[in-house]
């Protein structure tokens, strides 16, 4: 009787998800599961990017705990019929996928960080770059480490959807990340949506200490100490055409980028219209934040232990932390050839902030220059070459789907 | 953990053809793994919950004694700001008279009275800053994390 | 001419949904929308749960409207392909279903239920369980209820589908009998989804009638009148670690109770961690109630005259008082237990609680306490068992599934 | 009920020929169907209508007798209640001074007026309960249909 | 160097979306463009209904960025299997759409118009209308607008589904418009869901401009004149009743009828009831909301070059007034008539607001009434035929989804 | 405008046997044409920018002018307000005293104090107005778009 009793409770151990850390690589899971334990702490304790890290670390837990089978990274092979046509087998999914495979869709399907766009679009104001245009080329300088970072995932030996995506990552702009490596990532590669979006929000969230000592390595105390004026105030008006002119002219040059600008002008239009404040609320508030958690958990649902618990890990990190440093520092370059070219009138700081991370990058411009003339307000003219970042990394991302086509 | 003891019975159960010890199975085993879960989370969360509870005492204590020392000073201090506030009369100022708190209560309540029913006042939130000169970094700070 | 007129007035009146009446069978529909009437009448006049009854009423009407065409119980029944696939055919739902036909694919693909419990995990204070642990062991017992319903059901020849559904209602939480039963029945069953929500939401309604002589029968004046302290106050990391704790364990032992519990805990993660406000809010108010009116019309849309006029019905509310009723006397024996073994430190009308129905079951603990001793207040107490009833019943769903495999 | 008098017109009317009669019963027969619903919904509203007209017109008699005779009561007590918390001063309490709202409100005016619109107190609304010392059943309160 | 330079430049601008307007029926997509920024300037600098106006005019302008591929008109032709099942591929839409294809797919599979009627009915008072019942007739009447326009499409030479939702313009409401057109058309049609909503919206705004003419040549300055008395109260239990009863006559009589009627009802229910006040709130704002962005832009995305720039868009453009004025007219006659059966004692000013568009044509009435006597408070006494006419359009496009099956 | 220039790229980055020169042009290509695009909207932007800045300035000047006239005025009818608005002492009207606005403020501040904050009034915003006589017109308004 009591050997009976003792021999079941011996088959339910060896059946249940603790076995499955016992098995072949299990140990990777415990490993992951740690993983997500340090992003929850950073998070909550450390304040990293909570909004995001969070959900994408409980995501992580979920996905690594054996037999839950609330995602199946199986299920996302891209399927190949006939000569050139491979798709995802969407009926499969609606048939055997759980919870986080359904919820996943929506970043498949590419819904998801448009609508977040939409959103950020609804609450960011362009006046700081329609005040001062000349930011766009600081917002442009800074996407140098997108492509830089591209070379060097190449040298490192990795294909090219990986190059792509780690090299997004230098754009600082979480949903345009998942939304490119969304794109070209699929279960073949040796990296995964999750792996990008980590790293791409955890560096933004670093941000703060990344940055300050290389703007103050490329830069002299005097540029630093340069007071720059007030902004011109900007119009309604020219805050309505703003939206509709940048929608028209980089879908019009590249078309790849046209649904993440072409939501966050919509979002923009919708907040500057004055005429839609219940729709624009929505889309900043409710829409926004139903959609963050279903991307949060369900991209980092994509961080299954095969995914992560690999080299490549090791070269997204490095490379990330790469990616953003050389951003940042093209930032600072353009910034002081922009400085000698109008006598002195330019703070190069404000270049460090076309990497985007709005409004993080922007804050870094402004504390970094308090550090010489404590009375100089550059957060404003950093705001400029920030929204520019976000818009840049946006065009970016529209250039690397043109080139790696899946 | 209870794939295999229930695999057995799900083969049966899945078509209409289960005895009577299936089903008995159904009932016993269920109830064990559940409590078999309940209790292993009685165990961690008594374990953890040990540790804190303890943590917390010590630092209970301390606050205490921090509070008691900060109230004393308060209260030495009060009678004074009190005197000063009510020479000057009302002024914007961190140590205004707390009557004045107790007129506006008071207001809120002849208003409310109307209604039949006597209002207490739950909490004095600080209203959220809004568009100050900065504010577009401000509102910004809501994009912070995308 | 007049002929005419009278032949086609008459033609029209044939071919209207009030002729669906007089079909074979018709009569039944008459039958459901005059219960859907008495739903309707129960939820806004007696504030029976009217969040969800009055939405499952209005399903349960408009679904019984011949002719109407929202909803087609016959879209739902499984496929079977080769061997062993069964599947629901997605693709001729999108052509062909009517809106709540389209609506309801979020309860299939068993969405709903867990987003349900994101939120109310976003609302919950497992302060007081963390505080008592020992409250497990009552919400563990109180699942006693639906395992003696599954023999119950089984006794009255029910399949072991069936069986599991109507068992689940003992849990006292209702979108864990939907997550249940919405995975286990399907159109060839006797009951539907719509049924075994209907009950449960009823019954869940009756806490405070079916409790309290339940309870006193089995306690004495002197068990009864037990006055119990305050409980220690649980810091903010142990509310942290709790989550998180609870998500691991569960997932491990069981794994289909992943999705549920997984859900409840990041929802309550979301909460404590105090840096995710804007979506936890947002999770436990628009999205939940968006997904609630959704879940409650699709699901009153599965009560067919065909699904609920069915001598099984009767059995679904037989069985299901039966449940609750058993559950609650489970919770207040092993209360009894306890407090023998606490040497009368715990009082066991707080046992009851254990069935969930959070906090209704909890506040009638409180009110049955204070019959004997005014001044006793258990409703913290009770809160412990209930909170622990919610987990417990999400465990006991895993459980079920993972022995009835459809 | 516009099932089969509308099939024919949909046989003709799915492909491109119909002929001028078959526009004709588009008209005809839409306009009819749609009438004689609304009529239909006209007969019910207005049997129901008047049942509930009659069954109210009852409650109100009721009701503004009773309400005129709380007025009465009313009327004279309100004096004293005045004189008394004018003497007392301003205190939290049901019986308040209607003057402390008539500052308040000024107030707020004087700030409004700086932009030049001039408010008008519309309703004061009793704050909703928060966190009392038994909070988490208030809280749990919302989790109650789930 | 210089020679390669340049010709790679060339490259470029020849491959690039600008090219797009060089090629065949590529001016079109120009004048698309600018008939987009048109509805912007109407919906932003005159109050066009905004709300939806805008969404729809930025959803024009997206599509017609050649190349973007945000919406592909050729993904939603119907495609016929074996003798009479047509549908829509959305296998390869979800494989291959882009953002707005997936996002119209809730228009296509006839969502998103009746959750939208949810929030609408959740915001709803029909108090005027049980007051006074007889408004019904009125709302009946100006769907006289529908029909007579059905009849001038067909004179034009357009095919059934075109002149059905041609006709349904006359309806004067947005959602039900959208919910017939995009039912009926496909993309063989010489018109689009698009075309239909933006006449529907654009009339609608205009509905001060259109109807006081015609008010008033049809009416007489007597007639204007009457004075009409209090509308009684109405009870809450009468306010219950309607929803229910309405649902149960509509979905039994005209069953095509149900899913708008049905969701209006189920969410004046909501709000009636008082008990789900919760859920109440959340469909008529941000599910609305949310709706309404997703509705506005896909739909504006439908009115592509090839489907606007056609004869049939002039047809659209002139039924479409054509089709409010007659709607008009026929609620302004059977108020005459009603002023003579009643003998004076309805001013026939109040038959306009039967068209719907509320509650914008109840104003009208409102205003035009208080032109002849400044103290005559028509607006509650119009706000009956008002919503009365939401109903009766309803009902009328059930009887036009069940004439003209496509 | 990238299309073709990338096409070549595109072809080869998609296997993985891509050169050396084919990554250099990747940067190249992409750097090139994230610049062109950005140039084009400084460009843009900067000449319907300078139109606008020119017109606003013409109407800035204008205002200011006009703001100077009205704040002189204002001035001067000030004090008379106020001493009247003293006499009668406080009143609902738009005259209120400044003074009534510092009672309130403070003691606003005097609650917040305890948190330790020191709050500053940055809005007073006009109510909704919720529910007036004609109530249904204002709710139906919201569903004027639909
Ligand atoms: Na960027
Ligand atoms: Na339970
Ligand atoms: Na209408």
């Amino acid at each position: 009787m009591l050997d009976q009793f003792l021999s079941t409770i011996a088959d339910l151990a060896k059946a249940s998800g603790v076995a499955g850390f016992f098995v072949d690589g299990g140990w990777k899971n415990i490993v992951m599961i740690l993983i997500s334990f340090l992003f929850m702490y950073l998070a909550i304790a450390k304040g990293f990017e909570p909004l995001l890290l969070l959900p994408i670390s409980f995501g992580m837990l979920l996905t690594n705990l054996p037999g839950a089978d609330m995602y199946h990274s199986e299920f996302w092979v891209y399927q190949t019929v006939g000569d050139n046509d491979h798709y995802i087998d969407y009926g499969n999914i609606l048939q055997h996928g759980g919870l986080l495979d359904i919820l996943y869709m929506g970043v498949k399907l590419q819904i998801y960080p448009p609508l977040i766009f939409l959103g950020i679009g609804a609450m960011t104001d362009f006046g700081p770059l329609i005040a001062n245009p000349k930011s766009f080329l600081l917002g442009a300088a800074a996407q140098g480490g997108i492509f830089f970072t591209f070379l060097g995932a190449a040298v490192l030996g990795m294909s090219a959807a990986e190059c792509g995506s780690i090299a997004i990552i230098g754009g600082a702009d979480g949903p345009t990340s998942i939304y490119v490596s969304s794109k070209l990532l699929s279960n073949s590669d040796s990296i995964g949506v999750g792996t990008i979006a980590l790293a791409a929000y955890t560096y933004m969230a670093l941000v703060p200490i990344i940055q300050p000592p290389i703007m103050r390595a490329l830069t002299t105390k005097k540029e630093r100490s340069i007071v720059m004026g007030q902004l011109r105030p900007v119009s309604k008006t020219e805050k309505l055409i703003f939206p509709i002119l940048v929608t028209v002219v980089i879908a019009l040059m590249i078309p790849s980028a046209a649904p993440l600008v072409g939501m966050l002008m919509m979002g923009n239009l919708l907040k500057e219209s004055g005429v839609c404040d219940r729709i624009a609320k929505t889309a900043q508030n409710e829409l926004m934040n139903i959609i963050t958690i279903f991307l949060g958990v369900t991209v980092g649902a994509t961080t299954t232990a095969k995914t992560i618990m690999t080299l490549s890990f090791a070269k997204v990190i490095i490379l990330g932390v790469i990616a953003f440093s050389i951003g940042t520092a093209c930032g600072i370059l353009l910034g002081k050839l922009m400085c000698v070219l109008t006598h002195g009138k330019v703070n190069p700081l404000i270049g460090s902030a076309g990497v985007s991370a709005v409004p993080m990058a922007a804050r870094v411009s402004q504390k970094v220059g308090q550090e010489e003339v404590p009375t100089n307000y550059l957060l404003m003219h950093a705001m400029g070459p920030n929204v520019a970042g976000v818009i840049g990394s946006a065009v970016a991302a529209g250039v690397l789907l043109s080139i790696v086509a899946h | 953990m209870q794939d295999i003891a229930v695999q057995m019975l799900a083969s049966k159960l899945s078509g209409h053809d289960y005895s009577g010890t299936d089903i008995a199975s159904v009932v016993i085993t269920g109830m064990s793994v559940v409590f078999i879960g309940l209790i292993l989370l009685v165990l961690f969360v008594s374990i953890y919950g040990t540790a804190f509870k303890r943590k917390n005492e010590k630092k209970k204590a301390k606050l205490e004694a921090e509070k008691a020392a900060a109230k004393a000073q308060q209260q030495a201090a009060a009678p004074a700001q009190k005197a000063e506030s009510k020479q000057s009369g009302p002024v914007i100022e961190d140590g205004i008279d707390d009557e004045i708190v107790a007129v506006i209560a008071a207001a809120v309540t002849a208003i409310c009275a109307k209604n039949g029913k006597k209002p207490v006042i739950k909490s004095v939130r600080r209203s959220v800053a809004q568009r100050d000169p900065w504010a577009a970094a401000g509102l910004a700070d809501n994009t912070r994390p995308f």
